[in-house]
């Protein structure tokens, strides 16, 4: 991937650059959001002495002490639930789900305690809190270590789902997360654990603000709409689009709740073709509600009608065969294809 | 080739092998303590009375009495359509009561949908603890202030709040304790489960107290489990399980105190099961006949919370026709009060839908409310 | 409600009809599946002595016996887990969630073994089962007990997710999904639980095809698509549009998944207007795979935008305020109001 | 005024109270037998063994040469790249083929993730076996014909699929015992608590089986549970508990029998603890010096399950070189044999991914097929 900030390119400038995985980016601003406030509590499987199976805890029990860092029993409803009267309490939890489908065990603690807390007592007891969960395919995982479950938290009213594409996001959103009022669903792309960047762990940090899209590549063809694991295929599928001779806008939605509207709908208006691209099964996916308020938003502007590449609807597959599950370049491209180019400008 | 230094190539010395245990194992905690009793403890009848504050006595009383007539009130609330639904603890309020009272004022308590007494004994206006049921909202009350939960209707699920609550407090240097409260049925959700476990191995000061009111709706205790008690269940967290009688009220303080007293001084969670009886159907929509006899409620109304702890006081001469009357006046007046207040139609904004799903509000709410609001003002006109 | 069914006429014409309500229609389902087919097996919370809080199994135990109608523990992933056992073993479970909102404590076990375990066996293991769930508000309750949740099912591919509206489709697709060899969400709007219907009992009763939407009220302005406790809401509000000159179809789902894309592109490619209008929130709602999927296959019939009616995207209210939240005839006319007639035919 | 009736009005009887027990409350089932012993059952290095067969003995041996060996050829192949991951139950032989061994043909395994040598035991062919961890597809055999569940990778999801099944052939008349494996971490999830619950108030015939090897990945027991031993969970359910040296294969073995034909004569469910441990890392992907001492290990390679085993046989005459040679021998020809098969590459058919979703392929997923089907098409045709 091959985002640039300003901030990397300050710190490189300033000879101190080293670059960094996302995984330590999202240490590092967990690290950080400890140091800063004690408040700031992290649990889960493995989360201390080992660091987490995918290390992105790592160091931080040693650092902050086991009680601020804490290997909980394998539970995860009871994680979830013990997080709430935590949370109760005036703490700030960050709870570590091992893998999207473990997450599963916790979801009536999550849907009946975190999302309405908040409301059901009028405001007097809010559940600031981050769940972390690892999500999405491509690491060869065997069944229920790669499910794309970002619609179940979606459409359950009173959480924040952010998801970040690239290093920077990943410590900038996630320090936000641990700053919201509110909780939040925090999906960590796996396969973006490794994706490396500029960014440097010891550069100035930025706190990303929640609920705001952001255009990763401008263009005027036609609008890409993604997020999260799905956008360096995206990013890709552009570069090889110009030799269509289409100059593909790409949007990174960041956060699915709350949706930015107004970036994605100037843009689509804009371009006036659009296709969401998700890893997510299709049906009642994600790209279903993105589809439907472009489509409201911006009828009029359409040229054709919102497309969506999204993984198909069945159980994650096997390790050998997701490679044709995943929505890859070709399968963006004949998208963009079929967006009607003869009918219109 | 790997295999065989797996084997034992050496020749083997006679005096080699002797059954040691593997070398994980030890024995750890004893187990006989965390065991409960036979049977379940009482207080009331026995010679222990003697040693309980005639005061707390007296005041046990009082409020046993305005418990029952809390009960009673609102179960006529429903049927005059002011309450949705009631899940009275006509019966239990020795349990109710026993409990909310063992607790400090900063304390917990985590209340199952059925505790609003326990709430009120606390010292919860009662229209607030019955805002759920009256339906106006969720949460009729500010859990912080109070120290109350919100009344939890998820069954169990609560029980890991209470745990991660006092784990928490104790982390802050607080010597707050968590009173979690749940029925006989709700002992058999996962939630049970993960939260007591996670207490034990917390060592968090937190106490888990069960009403075994016979009944999960129409489904009796055997077919819940077969256990030799729900406080048996403790002894596999390694906690200690304790068997008290549900109706005596003198016993469940007692029992409660002592569990909530050894977790705040840092010796960790308990099980309490309360042996008690559900007098009334499981609420007010429920139709109890069709599961069970009115035998059985007959026996139980024999071994009634305030005549036990009513007969006893008389016997030791600390309870007088005067006492009694004084007692049931005060209730009267609590029962006709919320009786009044409850009459009142709430005063609700339906903007108040918006307000508190997010701390602040989204466009897309901001839209919907707006959506609303004009919804609103277009009928108001047509009026 | 006042559709009316040949059967039901038959058997009223034959003077044996009694009406009845939609609750004695799903007990009559499942009745007559129990006395055809051995391996059926009714089980779940107060179903058995009590026949449920709803009264929906009133009678069968006492009729099949408790091994075939069983009062379990109060443990719901442990009640859907023994039934993803019992069907490994040959039986068909018809499993009553008692509310919608006391499912999600067995929505792991739904999403990653009871929609999976045929895939994950090449098809050597099926899970004929029925998950019965009354969902949906508008019945006084307090929290937790009005929740619309079909979106977590539809999302999950392996399942079924089926609604009836009627107190005929109620028994005919009850019976249906007894009947399948895979895996029924079936849910079952309580509000309409006590709607009555000329269907009778002792009225030769039809079995449904799963899958197909049916129109109810053929019309010619615009598609209203909806199901379940919004079928009578549409109904009512396509009486009252004809005062406006509006000739509006309604088309009754039934079935969430799979979804019947014929009748559906059909009726909307013939009216050109579409709204979609449920309980449910609409954010990721179910009517944002509806709108998206008409908005592909019906770009060029589509007059204006397909709208959605929803819940508002919020916890759901209590009983005082659930009437601001539930999507009512006005809603569904505002609606259709702004499907910008000025613009076209 | 209706809380009066609540009050006793009636002067006192002098007599009138002693404490009695509530009416519900009786002496359920004793809970001694239901405890287990205070340190685990062991028959290696006993007189015991005298009393085994020594055919039994023997192919205990056998397995337990050949499932080590397995362990390591497994291990091998995710080295090449042949298996996407393996948890390595190297050091839990015992327990694995203790438990498997058990089982008479018509009785059925529900295996976790780990336990792939228990079905291998029973005589499952080991690439199918892995076929879950090579990935070509989840589970690789028809779990009806060897009456082995799929593997199971979501903690003790599958516990309460053992009771349902269990509890299924009990209703058909079938004489058959669902045995249910599980680690020790995976006691703490909800699942197993509410499969323990089913099991013993249906007193379905089924056996829980949890290996305690330590460590649930990082994670090491005293962060798991404060319990005495996981065996005492059984009580709370009142079921009997069973502690066991998971090392033992005679132990185990034995334990296991008991307990199932316990359960298929219709006594109900029993929870058996054996005491073992991982050797290995929790798979090949993890380190475990992260989380534990070498010299934890090694105490633990002196307490070997072949070890123990193969002193005794020698010790009493049952084994010699030939017979050990044997072993080893049988185990290398399934290692070599087990080697060559997964290196060849899986023939995979891609629109396999659509076929068994549903019993009918659903109209959008016969267009996503096609869709896929176009891809492979044009991209055969591309190269
Ligand atoms: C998770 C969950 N499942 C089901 C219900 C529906 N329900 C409400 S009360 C009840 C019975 C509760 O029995 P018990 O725990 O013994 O408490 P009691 O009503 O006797 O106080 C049930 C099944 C619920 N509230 N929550
Ligand atoms: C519900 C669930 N949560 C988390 C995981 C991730 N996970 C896989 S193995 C494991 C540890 C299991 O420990 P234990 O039960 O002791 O079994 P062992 O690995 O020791 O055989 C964890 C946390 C999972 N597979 N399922
Ligand atoms: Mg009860
Ligand atoms: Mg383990």
């Amino acid at each position: 991937m091959t985002t640039a900030t300003t901030g990397a390119a300050a710190a490189r400038a300033a000879g101190r650059a080293k670059p960094a995985t996302m995984a330590q980016a999202l240490q590092r601003a967990m690290r950080d959001a400890m140091a800063e406030d004690p408040t700031v509590h992290v649990m889960g499987e493995d989360v201390g002495t080992l660091g987490g199976v995918f290390r992105v805890t790592d160091g931080l029990a040693k650092e902050f002490g086991e009680d601020r860092c804490t290997d909980t029993p394998l539970a995860e409803a009871g994680i979830l639930g013990a997080a709430v009267g935590m949370a109760m309490y005036g703490l700030r939890p960050v709870v570590e789900m091992q893998f999207d489908a473990f997450a599963y065990p916790a979801f009536e603690q999550l849907v009946s305690h975190v999302a309405k807390m908040r409301n059901r007592t009028r405001g007097a007891m809010p559940m600031p809190m981050v769940i972390r969960v690892p999500y999405g395919g491509g690491i060869g995982g065997v069944e229920h270590h790669s499910d794309s479950s970002e619609i179940y938290y979606m459409a359950t009213p009173g959480l924040h789902v952010v998801t970040p594409a690239t290093v920077e996001d990943a410590y900038g959103l996630l320090r936000a997360a641990i700053a919201s009022d509110d909780p939040v669903v925090f999906l960590e792309p796996k396969r973006l654990y490794w994706s490396k960047s500029d960014w440097s762990p010891e550069a100035p940090a930025r706190v990303e603000p929640l609920g705001r899209a952001v255009v990763r590549r401008p263009g005027t063809s036609a609008t890409l709409l993604t997020y999260g694991p799905s956008l360096p295929v995206c990013l890709e599928a552009a570069e090889a689009a110009t030799a269509e001779g289409w100059d593909l806008e790409v949007v990174d939605l960041r956060s699915l709740v709350p949706f930015d509207d107004e970036t994605v709908a100037a843009s689509v208006r804009r371009t006036g073709r659009a296709v969401v691209v998700h890893e997510s099964g299709g049906f009642a996916g994600p790209g279903a509600e993105i589809a439907a308020r472009v489509s409201e938003r911006c009828f009029h502007h359409l040229e054709a009608p919102v497309l969506r590449v999204a993984g198909f609807d069945l159980p994650y597959p096997p390790p050998m065969l997701e490679r044709h599950h995943l929505p890859g370049v070709d399968r963006v491209l004949d998208a963009v294809a079929r967006l009607q180019w003869e009918a219109g400008n | 080739m790997q295999q065989r230094s797996s084997t034992v190539q050496e020749p083997l010395a006679e005096t080699a092998h002797r059954p040691t245990p593997p070398p994980a194992w030890r024995p750890r905690t004893d187990p006989a303590p965390l065991l409960p009793d036979t049977e379940p403890l009482r207080v009331l009848g026995t010679d222990a009375v003697a040693d309980a504050d005639p005061a707390l006595l007296r005041r046990l009383y009082a409020e046993l009495v305005r418990g029952r007539r809390y009960n009673a009130q609102a179960t006529a609330l429903t049927k005059q359509g002011r309450l949705a639904v009631y899940p009275s603890t006509t019966g239990q309020e020795a349990s109710e009561i026993g409990a909310a009272l063992a607790l400090e004022e900063r304390d917990w308590l985590f209340p199952s949908y059925r505790d609003t007494l326990a709430a009120v004994a606390r010292g919860l206006d009662p229209v607030q603890a019955l805002t759920l049921l009256r339906g106006d909202w969720h949460t009729g009350y500010d859990p912080r202030e109070h120290r109350i939960a919100p009344l939890c209707t998820p069954l169990a699920t609560q029980l890991p709040h209470a745990v991660g609550l006092a784990h928490a407090a104790r982390l802050k240097g607080d010597d707050v304790v968590a009173l979690a409260m749940v029925g006989d049925g709700g002992t058999s959700e996962g939630d049970f489960h993960e939260a007591l476990n996670f207490a034990a191995v917390w060592q968090a000061p937190v106490v888990f107290f069960v009403q075994n009111n016979g009944f999960a709706i129409s489904v009796p205790l055997a077919k819940q489990t077969a256990a030799p008690s729900l406080a048996h269940k403790a002894v596999g967290y390694g906690m200690p399980g304790r068997l008290v009688d549900g109706n005596d009220v003198v016993a469940v303080h007692q029992v409660l105190t002592e569990a909530v007293t050894r977790a705040r001084r840092g010796g960790g969670p308990t099980l309490v099961e309360a042996i008690t009886y559900r007098i009334d159907a499981h609420t007010n929509a429920d139709d109890a006949t069709r599961y069970r006899a009115d035998g059985e409620v007959e026996t139980w109304r024999a071994h009634d919370p305030v005549l036990l702890l009513e007969r006893e006081l008389t016997a030791r001469g600390l309870l007088d026709e005067e006492g009694r009357r004084a007692a049931a006046e005060a209730a009267e007046t609590m029962a006709a009060e919320l009786r009044e207040r409850m009459n009142a139609d709430p005063v609700l904004d339906p903007m108040d839908l918006f307000t508190h799903v997010y701390a602040e509000q989204t466009a897309q709410l901001r839209e919907q409310a707006a959506q609303l609001r004009a919804e609103l003002e277009a009928e108001g006109e047509s009026r």
